[in-house]
């Protein structure tokens, strides 16, 4: 094994611990249904954690997810109930709008040398805000195409359901592995991750990968709010608060370093199970006040990242001579 | 970067011409904007009351400035906040000493931070996750304290932290501004100021030159704990109540914004204290002017982010570049290769 | 029995003595309470159905954070067979997929408000400011329009400022702070209506900080009626309150009994008293009753 | 334009120009870095661009990729217009660039630096099974055999500077340029290096070649250009050039002839200082016994990875040592850290200068003076005219080419940096400096400075530790030098014994030329 698979295996080595850890616990917890739940549960954030960690990788971040995902429910919820038009229809207008949203921050942050941080943390207050501008309220949706997209369904053996937005979750990981690793454009993500002068001295294209990584976050974005939205059946701009914190811890625990250059789409895959798997476990448990359940998420969450860095820490040590830390 | 040779009037430009439009806009759209009386024995008008609301902010920019300094950063420190208040109220309930109370929660707040910095300096967990167990669990602990009730009291001396007047002045605001003259004067007065730019520019380097990083590091996430023990004492005797759910709220997001709009690069290495307050003052007065200019609350967040994005574009060294070809010979652009990692 | 409660989370006291009341309902009938606590957020209320539905609960009582999207999940659960119960918020799914709604009507609370003002003020000239809560909430929306129903046809009653608090206390102090400057130092408001009593707190500190007197040169009215709006009260510094009662879990078990013993289907939504407290109720005392409810 | 030594320049004018800088110039701020030059390159030329630390070729080179946007002048290829707006455009045109410092992604894998911006493609999916065999045989071309799928970071300096090359070469059609290439190579990877540029000369391509080492410029150039101060000095033919012309040339000064004895006759006999027993790390360096005497300088001799620079970090507490004892005088210490290093009295200026050396940002005088500020405490701030007396004298003494000392160092030339590094550290009076090639990327004349600096401070006292790939430079200033081959120290040198013969023999492992250790 490669020095640089250790945290991708560290966070699967971890969450299978968990996973049975938990299951001593509460056998429950290894029915099918948990895993249903586990999946489409967490779709939307394992889908715009997937964007964040292209982002992430990059050397950005991408503050402004939880806003998008809002204002697409809205978006939507507004356009079904205002125009006749199709859902499939507002789908790719949507998407057009949040993917234009991202291109844009990625073109302040690239061309006015701004930091990312502060470009999309205005793009969260931004979203946020237009969410609110087209509605206060929350708006249900009521369109029989959406009956019918919830309807998809495969029932598994033992109740438990793989939902059509579990399925979009993981076609989307796939196609984010694919993009990552086998692309030139995720070759010159991880370039830029690696060093954004010493990339732009070898030729890569910075100013197009940049706006590109960041539409394509948007993009990830907006359909993590049509996901949502279908889990939903309703567009409400309160929702998704802080999904931009819960996606980057999740890619963190996957392995991926924050400083940019290293990481796996996969390991966010399980970034995304372990925070699932946290918070299923704590309901589970059923007995931890409002107060103690932050405590405990916040204590797990440094179990997690301590026992992530121990494991890579102790296992790269066997091998060989020491590899330079950059 | 700025060159520290240029003038220190022109240094703060772009922050004082922003604060003067804010300000001006605000007075355009509401006549009553400039007016400062003496009513109550404490000076009253909309702008004390931007010097007196933005205490918390400022006072949170002034470890943040710090901290991002390092090229970290503290999202612990709005939880940090809420821990405080609800300490100060819980003592000053059981004791009904003011001064044991403010003790306490200043203590509580440093060890707050060191809880980050060894957690940043030592484990070598990257700041932002580091600190983002903290903002989870902090608040939690906060209600923990406060049982997630509002801690009420009534301690004169500890609510004339937030609501009283010294020499009509609010309290807040001589705090917020003695603090921050203080935390300039330690920076600049030793070389603390020196070693935090080294390290954040280049850990590796300033280690190797023994440099003592870990101890600093946790040192300033320690005076962060501090400033947001303060904010937290300051916003709690406001209000003469701890809010475990609701102190300091997202406000480590204003206080990180003010950091950067005072021109302080998030890549870490140089930085301006004065700048981070002025920031602040920005930033509370687009919130003032907001509230007092008369618009539906549902389109606060989209005026919000339109003026910062107007703060960010004039202040962007790249756009001031690309809009004076004349001087684009001394532009920054190309120093980056260098400079950047 | 073993119960799955879903909160919304602990944003305020008055949250926190729904949960206080409703763990000692439980306790007192012996009923095993799994408590999840959502940190506010839809998606983590969904999470914990869905797990208490996994978990094989007997019955789940959910404090819904908002209206909409609760279709798919309330359908799983009565695939289940296992019964919901909704607590003081509605939603609006269909009426089958839920046993029975606890809960106040959200827009008669800000009516109630509407009304006593309406009644005190009589035929003076009255320029009102409100607090709205937190942009987009539904206590915030259904407040707003109850109160708006309750001053139509009152032309002497105007809505002149209406900003967030976002439900705090500070921000009701600083937000009614710039209504003191924007409104001529407080001359121009006659009443302020405050979507909840934290920010009617807060707004009572700037006006006094302003040096007027709350109370008498400003009305105040707000609701939920927690315990220290009544010290306001006493002190003659607030004027009336709507109480919103935190005791949601015992009507809400008590259907539940009776549906586990006999079948017997309770009324669609049991609706909890919107009670309107003025300075005559004995504040003091209602204060110390109050007191020890986890507020 | 400036007076040129030779009078043949003329005739080299004959041929038609590969590429062509006409009146580049290049300010920065407070600097104007390229002042009118005019460049040829020929096809089929390998053209030299030598001058001082400072004196314009990296800002040229990058002028000329379109790194840097012109302030004034033009750029031809094969006699037409060109405007390279970045690397990738330069690329595009058949320019492929080796920059100064190695300038690689430590984070993708050797293939994946040597393909990036072109990996081969199917279906628009990268075919990294080809691209990984591509790059194997792309490398067995300079006899490195190595996993091409490891991240380059986990190569040497070295190593990565030959990817680098390698790269460069497969993606220039038209013109090499290296910048400072053969800094951080030993002879043989030079020789493979050099053997690369024949066949690429033979083949048309004009390379542009830039190097301290004269010897290699007068090896392998045709051609030379002389840059100094940001003006052009003079283009000439290599052959008939003299080397003292061409250094007077750069420094615009006679260089005194100076020759030196090779090795010191004595051995220093003076009191032992420091004395390190069974010091080690398990995993870098293999336990060893030194002992340094007052004012003796001890160089370092060894291959590429043997364990040079181990050897410096454990003694200086960066990877602590985890075995044996440290001495001083007569009392033990322990050096977990950097800074107990510092304490002591140590001072070490490190290889890699821009990653372990210079605070980018700081400036110059910060950068002087922040070993003695974290020597003196935070709480006790040299004052600011303190400062800047010890930042003007040594700016002074090591001869740093700045405009002031208010610079960011990192606006500093390469071998500035070095200098202004080695001031760090002379500033706190250390009384063992360890110096991990501290004439890389040197020019000529800094070069004999340094060198008899380090003769200085030996007699001023100072205990010295001298790791450097040049062995010739080794030889001259050492009263022992320490081979040490596969992390441990195989063989001593002492006083007669030093000679460039010797040592290469005993890096070699040839047993009869030194006393082996036993071990
Ligand atoms: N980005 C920059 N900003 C400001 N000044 C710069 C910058 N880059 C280079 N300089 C200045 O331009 C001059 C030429 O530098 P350059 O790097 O081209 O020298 P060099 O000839 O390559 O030297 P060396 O042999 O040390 O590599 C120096 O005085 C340097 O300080
Ligand atoms: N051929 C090689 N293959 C793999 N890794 C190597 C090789 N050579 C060196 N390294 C790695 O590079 C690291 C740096 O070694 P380094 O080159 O600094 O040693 P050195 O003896 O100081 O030589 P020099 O100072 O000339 O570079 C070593 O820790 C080693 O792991
Ligand atoms: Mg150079
Ligand atoms: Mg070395």
């Amino acid at each position: 094994m490669k020095t640089r698979h250790l945290p991708f295996a560290a966070t699967l080595v971890i969450f299978i611990l968990a996973y049975g850890l938990c299951y001593t616990q509460f056998p429950a917890m290894l029915s099918t249904r948990v895993i249903g739940n586990l999946l489409t549960d967490n779709a939307f954030l394992g889908i715009a954690a997937v964007g964040m960690t292209f982002v992430i990788i990059s050397g950005g971040i991408d503050l402004s997810i939880g806003s998008v995902i809002a204002f697409t429910g809205v978006f939507i919820a507004v356009m079904l109930k205002t125009t006749g038009l199709h859902p499939l229809t507002v789908f790719a207008l949507v998407l057009a709008v949040t993917c234009l949203f991202g291109a844009a921050m990625g073109a302040v942050i690239h061309f006015l040398e701004m930091p990312p941080f502060i470009v999309t943390l205005a793009g969260m207050f931004l979203a946020r805000g237009l969410a609110f501008v087209l509605s206060t309220d929350s708006v249900p949706i009521s369109h029989e195409f959406y009956g019918t997209l919830q309807d998809i369904f495969w029932r598994m053996p033992g109740k438990g359901r793989l939902t059509l937005i579990g399925g979009i979750m993981l076609v989307t990981v796939g196609l984010g592995m694919l993009i990552a690793h086998r692309t030139r454009f995720g070759a010159n993500v991880y370039a830029l991750g690696g060093g954004q002068a010493t990339a732009r001295l070898m030729g890569v294209p910075i100013a197009a990968t940049t706006v590109g990584i960041y539409a394509l976050s948007g993009f990830l974005a907006g359909l993590s709010g049509i996901v949502f939205s279908l889990y939903t059946s309703a567009g409400y701009s309160l929702s998704a608060v802080g999904v931009e914190l819960d996606a980057i811890a999740a890619v963190v625990i996957g392995g991926t370093l924050l400083t940019g250059g290293s990481g796996y789409i996969a390991g966010t895959l399980f970034g995304v199970f372990i925070m699932g798997l946290i918070q299923t476990y704590i309901i589970f448990d059923g007995s931890l006040s409002s107060w103690w359940t932050k405590i405990v998420i916040g204590l797990l969450l440094l179990l997690f990242i301590l026992l992530q860095k121990g494991l890579t820490w102790a296992s790269s040590r066997g091998f060989g001579p020491a590899h330079r830390t950059a | 970067m700025t060159r520290q040779t240029s003038l220190p009037g022109l240094r703060y430009a772009p922050q004082i011409l922003t604060l003067l439009v804010v300000l001006g806009l605000s007075a355009s759209l509401f006549p009553g904007f400039l007016n400062v009386e003496i009513a109550n024995g404490r000076l009253y008008g909309s702008l004390i009351d931007i010097l007196n609301r933005g205490a918390p902010v400022a006072l949170l920019a002034i470890g943040m400035t710090l901290v991002i300094a390092t090229k970290g950063i503290d999202l612990s420190v709005g939880a940090v906040m809420a821990i405080c208040g609800a300490v100060a109220a819980a003592t000053v309930t059981t004791t009904g000493s003011a001064l044991q109370a403010v003790a306490l929660a200043l203590a509580v707040g440093l060890a707050c931070g060191l809880w980050n910095g060894v957690l940043v300096a030592v484990a070598g967990i990257q700041p932002i996750i580091a600190t983002l167990i903290l903002m989870v669990a902090g608040r939690g602990i906060a209600q923990l304290i406060t049982e997630g009730t509002i801690l009420t009291f009534t301690n004169e001396s500890l609510v004339f932290l937030g609501s009283g007047a010294l020499l009509s002045m609010p309290t807040p605001i001589l705090i917020w501004i003695t603090a921050a003259a203080l935390a300039m004067l330690l920076v600049r007065r030793t070389a603390l100021g020196m070693l935090i730019e080294a390290i954040g520019i280049n850990r590796r380097a300033s280690t190797l030159s023994g440099v003592n990083s870990g101890i600093l590091l946790v040192c300033v996430y320690m005076i962060a704990g501090l400033c947001a023990a303060v904010a937290g004492t300051i916003a709690a005797a406001d209000i003469k109540g701890a809010d475990a759910n609701n102190a300091g709220l997202w406000l480590e997001l204003d206080a990180i914004l003010a950091v950067v709009i005072g021109g302080t690069s998030l890549l870490g290495g140089r930085f301006t204290l004065l700048g981070s307050m002025l920031g602040a003052m920005i930033i509370q007065s687009v919130n003032t002017s907001i509230l007092i200019s008369g618009f539906p609350p549902e389109f606060n967040l989209v005026i919000k982010a339109l003026i910062i994005i107007l703060i960010l574009l004039i202040q962007s060294p790249a756009l001031r570049a690309r809009l004076k070809p004349v001087r684009r010979k001394q532009g920054q652009g190309e120093t980056s290769i260098l400079v950047k990692p | 029995l073993t119960v799955g409660f879903s909160q919304i989370g602990s944003e305020s006291g008055w949250r926190a003595a729904e949960t206080t009341l409703t763990k000692q309902q439980a306790e007192q009938r012996g009923v095993d309470l799994k408590f999840a606590d959502a940190q506010q957020k839809q998606e983590n209320q969904i999470k914990a159905l869905r797990s208490f539905i996994a978990q094989g609960v007997d019955a789940i009582l959910i404090a819904p954070v908002v209206a909409t999207g609760w279709d798919a999940v309330l359908k799983e659960a009565k695939e289940a067979e296992i019964p919901v119960v909704l607590l003081d918020r509605m939603v609006d799914s269909d009426k089958d997929l839920y046993l029975t709604a606890v809960g106040s009507d959200l827009v008669h609370e800000g009516k109630v408000a509407g009304d006593w003002l309406v009644a005190e003020v009589k035929d003076k000239s009255c320029n009102v400011v409100e607090l709205q809560g937190t942009t987009g909430s539904s206590p915030a929306i259904d407040r707003k329009n109850g109160f708006e129903q309750a001053l139509a046809g009152h032309d002497n009653l105007k809505i002149i400022r209406s900003q967030t608090g976002d439900f705090t206390r500070t921000k009701g102090k600083e937000v009614m702070e710039s209504f003191l400057k924007a409104e001529d130092g407080g001359k121009n408001i006659c009443a302020l209506y405050a979507h909840n009593d934290d920010m009617a707190v807060g707004a009572i500190q700037a006006i006094k900080e302003a040096g007027l007197q709350p109370g008498k040169d400003i009305l105040v009215v707000s609701i939920d009626a927690v315990p220290d709006i009544f010290l306001a009260l006493a002190a003659g510094e607030a004027n009336a309150t709507v109480e919103l009662t935190p005791n949601m879990a015992g009507p809400a078990f008590d259907a539940l009994d009776a549906f586990f013993k006999d079948g017997t289907q309770p009324a669609k939504f049991i609706q909890t008293e919107s009670k309107l407290y003025t300075q005559a109720d004995d504040p003091k005392k209602i204060y110390e009753e109050k007191k020890g409810l986890g507020y | 334009m400036v007076q040129t030594p030779t009078h043949r320049a003329q005739s080299l004018e004959a041929s038609a120009p590969l590429l062509h800088g006409l009146g580049i110039t290049k300010a920065f701020p407070g600097a104007l870095a390229l002042d009118n030059v005019d460049f040829v390159l020929k096809a089929g030329e390998v053209h030299a661009l030598l001058g001082e630390n400072g004196a314009g070729k990296s800002t040229l080179i990058k002028c000329l990729t379109g790194v840097h946007r012109l302030d004034g002048g033009s750029i031809l290829l094969d006699g037409s217009a060109i405007a390279p707006r970045s690397t990738q455009d330069a690329q595009d045109h058949g320019i492929g660039t080796v920059y100064q410092e190695v300038n690689l992604l430590p984070n993708l894998t050797v293939a994946e630096n040597l393909y990036l911006g072109r990996q081969p493609t199917r279906f628009g999916v990268v075919d990294s099974r080809k691209m990984n065999r591509d790059a194997s045989a792309l490398l067995a071309q300079y006899d490195l055999h190595i996993d091409v799928t490891e991240d380059l970071g986990s190569y040497s300096v070295a190593i990565q500077q030959i990817i680098a090359i390698a790269r460069a070469v497969d993606l220039s059609g038209k013109v090499l340029i290296l910048d400072e290439p053969t800094a951080s190579l030993d002879a043989h990877e030079v020789r493979l290096l050099f053997d690369v540029v024949r066949r690429l000369k033979a083949r048309g391509l004009g390379i542009v070649f830039i190097s301290h080492f004269l010897d290699q410029v007068f090896e392998i150039s045709d051609t030379i250009t002389v840059l100094r101060n940001g003006q052009k000095v003079g283009t000439c033919p290599t052959e008939g050039l003299g080397r003292l012309e061409l250094v007077a040339m750069m420094l615009g000064r006679e260089l005194e002839e100076e020759t030196r004895e090779h090795g010191k006759v004595h051995a220093n006999t003076g009191p032992v200082q420091f004395s390190f027993k069974g010091f080690g790390r398990k995993g870098r360096i293999e336990p060893f016994d030194l002992e340094i005497r007052k004012g003796e300088a001890i160089g370092i001799a060894g291959l590429l990875g043997s364990g040079r620079t181990e050897t410096a970090e454990t003694l200086f507490g960066i990877h602590a040592a985890d075995s044996g004892k440290a001495m001083i005088g007569t009392t033990e210490v322990s050096l977990p850290t950097p800074r107990s290093a510092v304490l002591e009295g140590f001072g070490f200026c490190p290889e890699d200068r821009k990653v372990d050396g210079i605070i980018a940002d700081l400036s110059i005088r910060e950068n002087i003076i922040l070993a003695l500020q974290a020597l003196r405490g935070w709480t006790k701030p040299i004052p600011r005219k303190e400062q800047n007396a010890i930042a003007d004298k040594y700016i002074k003494a090591l001869d740093i080419r700045t405009t002031d000392r208010e610079k960011p160092i990192g606006q500093l030339s390469g071998g500035n940096q070095q200098k202004a590094i080695l001031a760090r550290w002379l500033a706190t009076h250390p009384r063992f400096l360890i110096l991990d090639e501290p004439t890389r990327g040197i020019d000529v004349g800094a070069h004999a400075e340094i060198i008899r600096l380090i003769e200085e401070l030996c007699d001023q006292g100072m205990s010295l530790l001298v790791i450097s790939s040049e062995l010739e430079e080794l030889t001259v200033y050492s009263h022992r030098i320490i081979v040490v081959r596969d992390r441990k120290h195989v063989a001593e040198l002492t006083g007669k014994e030093i000679t460039t013969a010797a040592v290469v023999d005993a890096i070699a492992g040839n047993q009869p030329a030194a006393q082996e250790r036993a071990q």
